[in-house]
């Protein structure tokens, strides 16, 4: 029985506050651009948004359910589908916390080559949210390409470090899984000497262009104190001006040994949140410049750490990095069985949308793609 | 940079006395200590957690819920220091994870606990202190069953709104859809057993067999097993031919 | 002024089947009347297969332009370097289903997509394409132009409206409003061309620009004071009545789906295709005839190649200028383009009349170019002042912190 | 009454190209699928990148992705399929104009993949839409796709229109509309579209083989 | 950044914008890196070593049946996260186990090609393969891969991952040479028994028979996987006590 034809295909009405007719159009789970299975229903008054309530849980993949009937190991490769852009910095979080719990060391090595694939991931998802901002403004294809030109070549470095493009499971409890293979740091020494080259083409290709200057200006501001009322972190809270960044202020990994800097917006609209994250690019390229040179010989995992039936002692912990996209954490409670009794990962992405109705209160239709592309959202870790 | 729960306990209690924290020793080698709080004056306490001059934790970081059927293990993992008995039927908790920005402070962990895990699974919403608990709330009320009183919009966030049960409770229990499961063992095989013809023809609970095992290696016996089921689909197809179509949502 | 000698074989060869089948009809005592009728008609056909032919091509160029600028070679597998993907394009849309939505008013739902080819051939049919080649010579060419293209709005709003649906809807608000703002620039930036040439007529347009400045600069407009500014506020209207990028918001493709077009499948979408590109090839044949001089010859010594090549050797370029365009730039927001339009377009374009004026009677050459100047420096130095006053700290400065 | 190969091989050998009207639609169908612009998880970025630069799904005429299901003739279902998204997959299907192709990218398409054992995952697209081409992997390389997709195009290409194994969309008697699921208190129901969904039973028994 | 706000013409950052489009696609024509598509089924992007997909069994010598590396120990089969694979332990007649998987079936649908299946197992019997084109029609037959389709010759092994391959080899060669040398040590303590047992009075009656019956070699893992691995206990997807 095909469905009757139900009210979703009229243009459907809602009485607005003040009287008058508001259209109300579903920015739905099948939409150009809303970086996956995300819906908003989004009130219209002509082109103005008058009220906007997202829907989520198109994506809800059960992550935390499956993870309590599986071991501590069987949950690495399900991390890399948290945030499907960024796989390496989900597993060093998701490690971390459970290094935390049972009161694992790294070694040296290990936390240089944690540090190298974090920031190599920390260009790619940045580099990904500059092709997909100019495609939500209508550029659709230059930018994206370009951007995935340079992301090819950085997916070949994990494909050979790890064994796989996007999926990388390269992280274990105490260290990494396997040593860079003969000639990957000379090659990652090269594709980093040439991406800054790569990164003032795209900046001239997006930052002086006028629409896109008229399009992100004054778009989606907020005060810093009301992100961070609202849990907003990352380049989100850096663009409006507050100087908070994990790698700083926790200081984990051996993030203390290098000197770069954290760049910090005035405005806090869309177009400071675009060069935050071209300045944040920048300064990864120096911190992977240096980790590169100073790479230590030694082990790569600590010898310690039973890979089977690893069981902590009881306890819990929480332990967070800083993700692309903001504070990734991971909040695990252990009563002593090789399987978490609660895996609680703590999703930035999801908590950047808390505010993402008041950034768009009053604008336009266009407006709302844009601000939620500057959110920069990704769905696997939005619904988990 | 950690902050030392059992300082921030003796300033709670202070200012508001109401609360009666208890501190909870964490076991394990994270050593991040928590506070146990009433729920009754829940808000004032992170009130004041957000306010006084000296504390400042202005990011609430991470809320999550955690199902504790059976109390004993709760006890194990956050040990009271010396409170009496621990209650009899198991409770819902709620952790929250603060963070002061301006003093660079790590996780100060701060626990609340339900009445029981039925009707009394109520606790007060932090919604006017921190805007970021109105999501992360919805989501533990989606997923465990815990009311937020005074939440502006406590909907389901993750399930479709028409789905009773709460799945992250470690009492609950998937629907069976266990059909065909080519790689059954252990627990997935207790849930697909009776999907699985014995080799007598009938299956364990009595449903009825289907279709009779096709050998994977024959194709035509597949084949021949097939066509009945072609007629038998296009007889069962209900609808009319396709004429017109919904509209796009 | 090339003297009137008989024209070459090569320039009448377009005319060869028409003047071929009138003669026949003459020869064979139909009357006058039919065999003009019949002759007209066979110059039809002959324009718009040529147009649909070059519809196909420009479907697959567009797509291996883009595809070279995205450093990809684009469909290159269906025929050589993927030459046939139009006529698979063209197969597949033909045997596709055709879905009506029930909430759609079913007789607008299809008189849509006709509407909006019909204007299209219509417009193509006044345009001089060479010295001889001029389908329908009318006096009033140019005024017949602008009515009939003034229909491709109303076709757009009515498939938003008749689909029933609500991304539809707000295509077609986005439709009338930016092409009913955009009509004005583009007629206006064309009276400055009719008030010099002093007449209607696209052939007489492009025959007043022969002729040589400096003895190797050929006179189109282009090369004016008025002429630039008329041309660039011309060719900037052509976008946005043409629906390309960056004033492509009726079929706001990351915003509202797939705009007015959401609720077309199979044909009738095609239709919505060819209707766009010939959209195209009329405003940019026009804009060749008003301001790039129709079929002249770029240089003095080339009077033995064929007129009409010039002309489409000039389409080619142009056409590539609006792929160059929809390849890099993001799409304008809905105010942003009202008010471009009506606070900085139609001004500069009334402003250009008296440019013009002055043009004329300074008769032309440097005397012309001194007293036409101010008319230039002026809007671009007022656009100067309010974009970098309106995004003041355009150069914004950015703190690091430790 | 089809042309018999080899003597369409004499002629092309002589340079004429011989075909019947019923190839040479699906010739035509075959090199211009049209994509829904339709992701949903991680399958869907390997999708993008299968159309970026480096592999080019435009060189197979499968460039252009339409955002609506009117003009798309080919579904991608790339990711994971919760309940919660399924009936808007399956009225996307329906939306979608005949002739209609599905593939199922990436493990959790096919069959739930790891997250099978979630209580909000459908185990594989299968169960409500036809399938017409899997491809493992998880996700699979954008290669991966692009031989799916080859693989479609060549089945299209032996599609026959008329004739007792006619294609799908050409019979009047299967239906194009697949039954929408709606959202139960535990489940969607039907949990599986008893037309479509009939797997064989393997002989699984813990001892027995 | 100058302290007066400098003063941009507008128009040229569109301008910039074009000459990188533009530039791109002059270079498409001349540069290698402006044209960077590898065209799939003619030319392929070279894998790396490590790249895994699909896991695939290893088998020494010509015959896949006898020469197969896995005991169906079921290490694999608990620590693979999504639970796609499953063993069946080949019995001879009175119930005593072969060492030898009867069924070893991969549900490649399911499989997320984490590699974890090819970490853990002591036997060095399963790998990761570069296999990729996998798609097939029909869902049930093309992806429910059995024993025969898994079973790959060493030298597969050694051609796609030849450093693992060495290493596995000569790992192999190590354990040989190990118990070879255990085998000579015990048989050289069995002589100097029976050399001393000569020389010493024939009254004990050595119950054990003369040397020879040497103790059947230790087939345990030399690597040490740890056996007590708890089965994955079923209490939390179906606990006993309801509320």
């Amino acid at each position: 029985m095909s469905a009757p034809v139900d009210s979703l295909s009229q243009p459907r009405f809602v009485a607005g506050d003040n009287g008058d007719r508001l259209l109300q159009v579903s920015l739905g789970p099948q939409h150009p651009s809303t970086h996956g299975v995300f819906r908003m229903n989004v009130d219209l008054d002509g082109e103005t948004v008058v009220r906007l309530k997202p829907v989520f849980g198109y994506l809800h993949r059960n992550h935390e359910k499956i993870a309590e009937s599986a071991t501590y190991l069987g949950s690495i490769p399900y991390t890399d589908r948290l945030d499907y852009i960024c796989s390496l910095t989900n597993n060093w979080a998701y490690a971390l916390a459970v290094e935390k719990l049972a009161g694992i060391e790294v070694p040296e090595r290990a936390e240089y080559l944690r540090i190298i694939t974090a920031e190599l991931t920390r260009l790619i998802n940045h580099t990904a949210f500059a092709g997909f901002i100019l495609g939500d403004m209508g550029a659709w294809g230059s930018a994206l390409m370009y951007a995935f030109r340079e992301r090819e070549k950085i997916l070949d470095l994990f494909e050979d470090l790890t064994g796989a493009r996007m999926m990388c499971n390269y992280m274990r409890f105490g260290g990494c899984r396997c040593d860079t293979p003969e000639g990957w740091v000379d090659r990652a020494k090269k594709v980093v000497a040439e991406y800054p080259a790569f990164l003032d083409e795209l900046e001239q290709l997006l930052l002086g262009n006028e629409i896109l200057l008229a399009r992100t200006r004054d778009v989606g501001a907020l005060p810093a104190a009301t992100l961070l009322d609202g849990g907003i972190t990352g380049p989100l809270l850096r663009a409006a001006g507050c100087a908070y960044d994990v790698r700083k202020v926790d200081g984990y990994g051996l993030y203390s040994r290098f000197k770069f800097r954290v760049p910090l917006g005035g405005h806090g609209d869309c177009y400071d949140r675009i060069m935050i994250r071209f300045l944040e690019m920048r300064e990864s390229l120096a911190i992977l410049r240096e980790a590169l040179d100073t790479l230590p010989a030694g082990p790569v995992i600590n010898p310690k750490v039973k890979v089977r039936a690893f069981k902590p002692p009881v306890g819990e912990a929480y332990a967070r990095i800083e993700g692309p996209k903001g504070e990734l954490g991971f909040y695990l409670v252990s009563d002593g069985s090789p399987r978490p009794y609660r895996y609680r990962v703590r999703p930035p992405s999801f908590i950047n949308l808390t505010l993402l109705e008041d950034m768009c209160l009053g604008r336009d239709l266009a407006d709302v793609v844009v601000i939620l592309g500057s959110i920069d959202i990704v769905l696997g870790e939005v619904d988990r | 940079m950690n902050p030392e729960p059992a300082v921030i306990l003796e300033q709670i209690r202070a200012a508001v006395p109401a609360a009666r924290p208890v501190l909870l020793r964490n076991p394990g080698p994270a050593g991040q200590d928590s506070i146990l709080l009433d729920t009754a004056s829940a808000q004032d306490v992170f009130r004041f957690l957000k306010t006084a001059p000296g504390l400042e934790f202005d990011l609430l970081s991470n809320l999550t819920g955690t199902d504790w059927p059976e109390p004993a293990t709760a006890h194990s993992v956050g040990v009271p220091p010396e409170i009496p008995p621990p209650p009899a039927q198991g409770f819902l908790e709620v952790v929250c994870h603060l963070y002061s920005t301006l003093r660079r402070e790590g996780p100060l962990v701060v626990r609340m606990r339900t009445a029981d895990r039925a009707e009394g699974a109520h606790l007060p919403t932090l919604t006017p202190v921190y805007r970021s608990a109105e999501f992360q709330e919805r989501e533990v009320f989606d997923l465990f069953g815990v009311v937020f009183e005074g939440h502006p919009d406590l909907r389901r966030i993750l399930m479709w709104d028409e789905f009773h049960d709460f799945p992250m409770r470690r009492d609950y229990v998937a629907p069976d859809d266990y059909e065909y499961e080519p790689t059954p063992h252990e627990a997935v095989w207790e849930r697909a057993k009776e999907h699985y013809a014995v080799p007598d023809g009938t299956s364990e609970t009595g449903a009825p067999a289907p279709p009779q095992s096709l050998g994977l290696a024959d194709e035509a016996a597949c084949e021949a097993a097939c066509s009945p089921l072609r007629e038998e689909r296009d007889r069962l197809s209900p609808n009319p031919p396709a004429s017109d179509r919904e509209v796009t949502p | 002024m090339s003297p009137a000698s008989a024209p070459t074989f090569l320039e009448t060869l377009p005319l060869l089947p028409q003047r071929l089948i009138g003669d026949a009809l003459r020869s064979l005592g139909i009357p006058e009347a039919f065999a003009a009728a019949a002759e007209t008609a066979v110059a039809a056909i002959i324009v718009f297969s040529l147009f649909a032919g070059m519809f196909a091509l420009l479907s697959l160029i567009e797509r291996k332009v883009l595809a070279r600028v995205q450093n990809r070679p684009g469909p290159n597998r269906v025929g050589p370097c993927g030459i046939l993907q139009p006529v698979a394009d063209g197969i597949k849309m033909l045997t596709k289903e055709d879905v009506v939505p029930v909430s759609a008013d079913r007789l607008l739902h299809f008189l849509a997509p006709v509407l909006i080819v019909i204007p299209s051939i219509l417009a193509l049919g006044v345009l001089p394409y060479g010295r001889e080649w001029v389908p329908v010579p009318a006096t009033l060419g140019l005024l017949f132009f602008f009515a009939v293209g003034a229909m491709t709005e109303l076709s757009i709003f009515l498939a938003g409206w008749a689909s029933g649906s609500k991304f539809p809807l707000l295509g077609a608000m986005r439709a009338i409003a930016q092409m009913v703002s955009y009509e004005l620039p583009l007629i206006l930036s064309a009276t400055a061309v009719v008030m010099l040439s002093g007449t209607l007529s696209l052939p007489e347009i492009v025959e007043k620009q022969g002729g040589w400045t400096l003895g190797f600069l050929p006179a189109w407009n282009l090369f004016t004071p008025w002429g630039l500014v008329a041309g660039s506020i011309f060719f900037i209207a052509g976008i946005a009545e043409a629906n390309r990028c960056p004033f492509d918001l009726p079929e706001g493709e990351s915003e509202i789906v797939a705009g007015h077009m959401t609720e077309y499948s199979g044909f009738k979408y095609a239709l919505f295709f060819m209707g766009e590109y010939l959209g195209l090839f009329a405003l940019s044949s026009l804009g060749i005839t008003l301001f790039l001089g129709g079929w002249q010859a770029p240089l003095p010594g080339l009077g033995f190649v064929p007129s009409y090549v010039w002309f489409f050797l000039k389409l080619a370029v142009v056409i590539f200028l609006f792929l160059w365009i929809r390849a890099t730039f993001p799409r304008v927001r809905m105010d942003q383009l009202m008010r471009f339009a009506w606070m900085f377009l139609i001004p500069v374009a009334l402003l250009n009349l008296p440019s013009a004026a002055v043009w004329h009677y300074a008769g032309g050459g440097l005397m012309g170019w001194l007293a036409c100047g101010p008319f230039l420096v002026l809007p671009y130095l007022a656009l100067t002042i309010h974009f970098n006053r309106k995004l003041a700290q355009s150069t914004r400065t950015y703190r690091f912190a430790e | 009454m089809a042309v018999d190969p080899d003597l369409q091989e004499t002629m092309r050998r002589a340079g004429v190209h011989v075909t019947s009207f019923e190839q040479l639609i699906d010739w035509g169908r075959s090199n211009s699928l049209w994509p829904l612009q339709f992701g949903l998880a991680c399958c869907a970025i390997e999708m993008i990148a299968a159309t970026m630069a480096r592999y080019d799904m435009a060189r197979f005429g499968a460039e252009v992705f339409r955002p609506s299901p009117r003009q798309a003739d080919l579904m991608i279902v790339a990711g994971t399929v919760t309940k919660k998204m399924a009936p808007q997959v399956v009225r996307l299907y329906n939306q979608m104009a005949e002739p209609k192709y599905v593939i199922a990218m990436g493990a959790c398409a096919i069959s739930g993949g790891p997250f099978k054992e979630g209580y909000n995952v459908l185990k594989g697209i299968d169960r409500f839409v036809p399938v017409d081409i899997v491809i493992p992997g998880c996700p699979p390389r954008p290669e991966a796709l692009l031989d799916g997709l080859m693989a479609l195009q060549t089945k299209i290409r032996q599609e026959k229109l008329l004739g007792p194994n006619r294609a799908r969309h050409a019979s009047a008697s299967i239906p194009g509309d697949v039954p929408v699921p709606i959202f139960g208190p535990h489940d969607l129901e039907p949990s599986a579209n008893r037309a479509i969904w009939n797997p064989p039973t393997i002989p699984r028994k813990p001892d027995v083989a | 950044m100058s302290a007066a706000p400098k003063w941009i013409p507008p128009g040229i950052g569109l301008l910039q914008g074009l000459a990188v489009t533009g530039k791109n696609f002059i270079g498409s024509f001349f540069r290698a890196d402006r044209m960077t598509t590898v065209q799939y089924p003619e030319e392929r992007v070279t894998l790396s070593p490590n790249s895994r997909n699909i896991p695939f069994l290893v088998f020494d010598g010509g015959d896949p049946d006898t020469g197969l590396r896995c005991v169906a120990c079921g290490i694999c089969e608990k620590e693979c996260p999504p639970q796609c694979i499953y063993i069946v332990l080949d019995r001879d007649e009175n119930g005593k186990s072969l060492k030898r998987p009867k069924v070893f079936d991969i549900d490649a649908s399911v499989c997320m090609n984490c590699g974890i299946c090819a970490e853990v197992c002591p036997f060095d019997s399963i790998f990761m393969d570069q296999e990729y084109e996998l798609s097939s029609a029909d869902r049930f037959k093309g992806l429910l891969f059995d024993k025969a389709t898994l079973a790959k010759s060493a030298t597969y092994h050694a051609k796609i991952r030849p450093l693992e391959a060495a290493a596995v080899a000569e790992r192999k060669r190590a354990e040989e040479a190990k118990r070879a040398a255990a085998q000579a040590a015990k048989e050289a303590k069995a002589k100097a028994d029976a050399a001393k047992k000569a020389e010493a009075p024939p009254t004990i009656s050595n119950a054990r028979p003369a040397g020879g019956s040497a103790s059947p070699p230790d087939l345990s893992p030399t690597r040490s996987g740890q056996e007590s691995d708890p089965p994955k206990s079923t209490q939390p997807t179906a606990p006993e006590e309801a509320p």
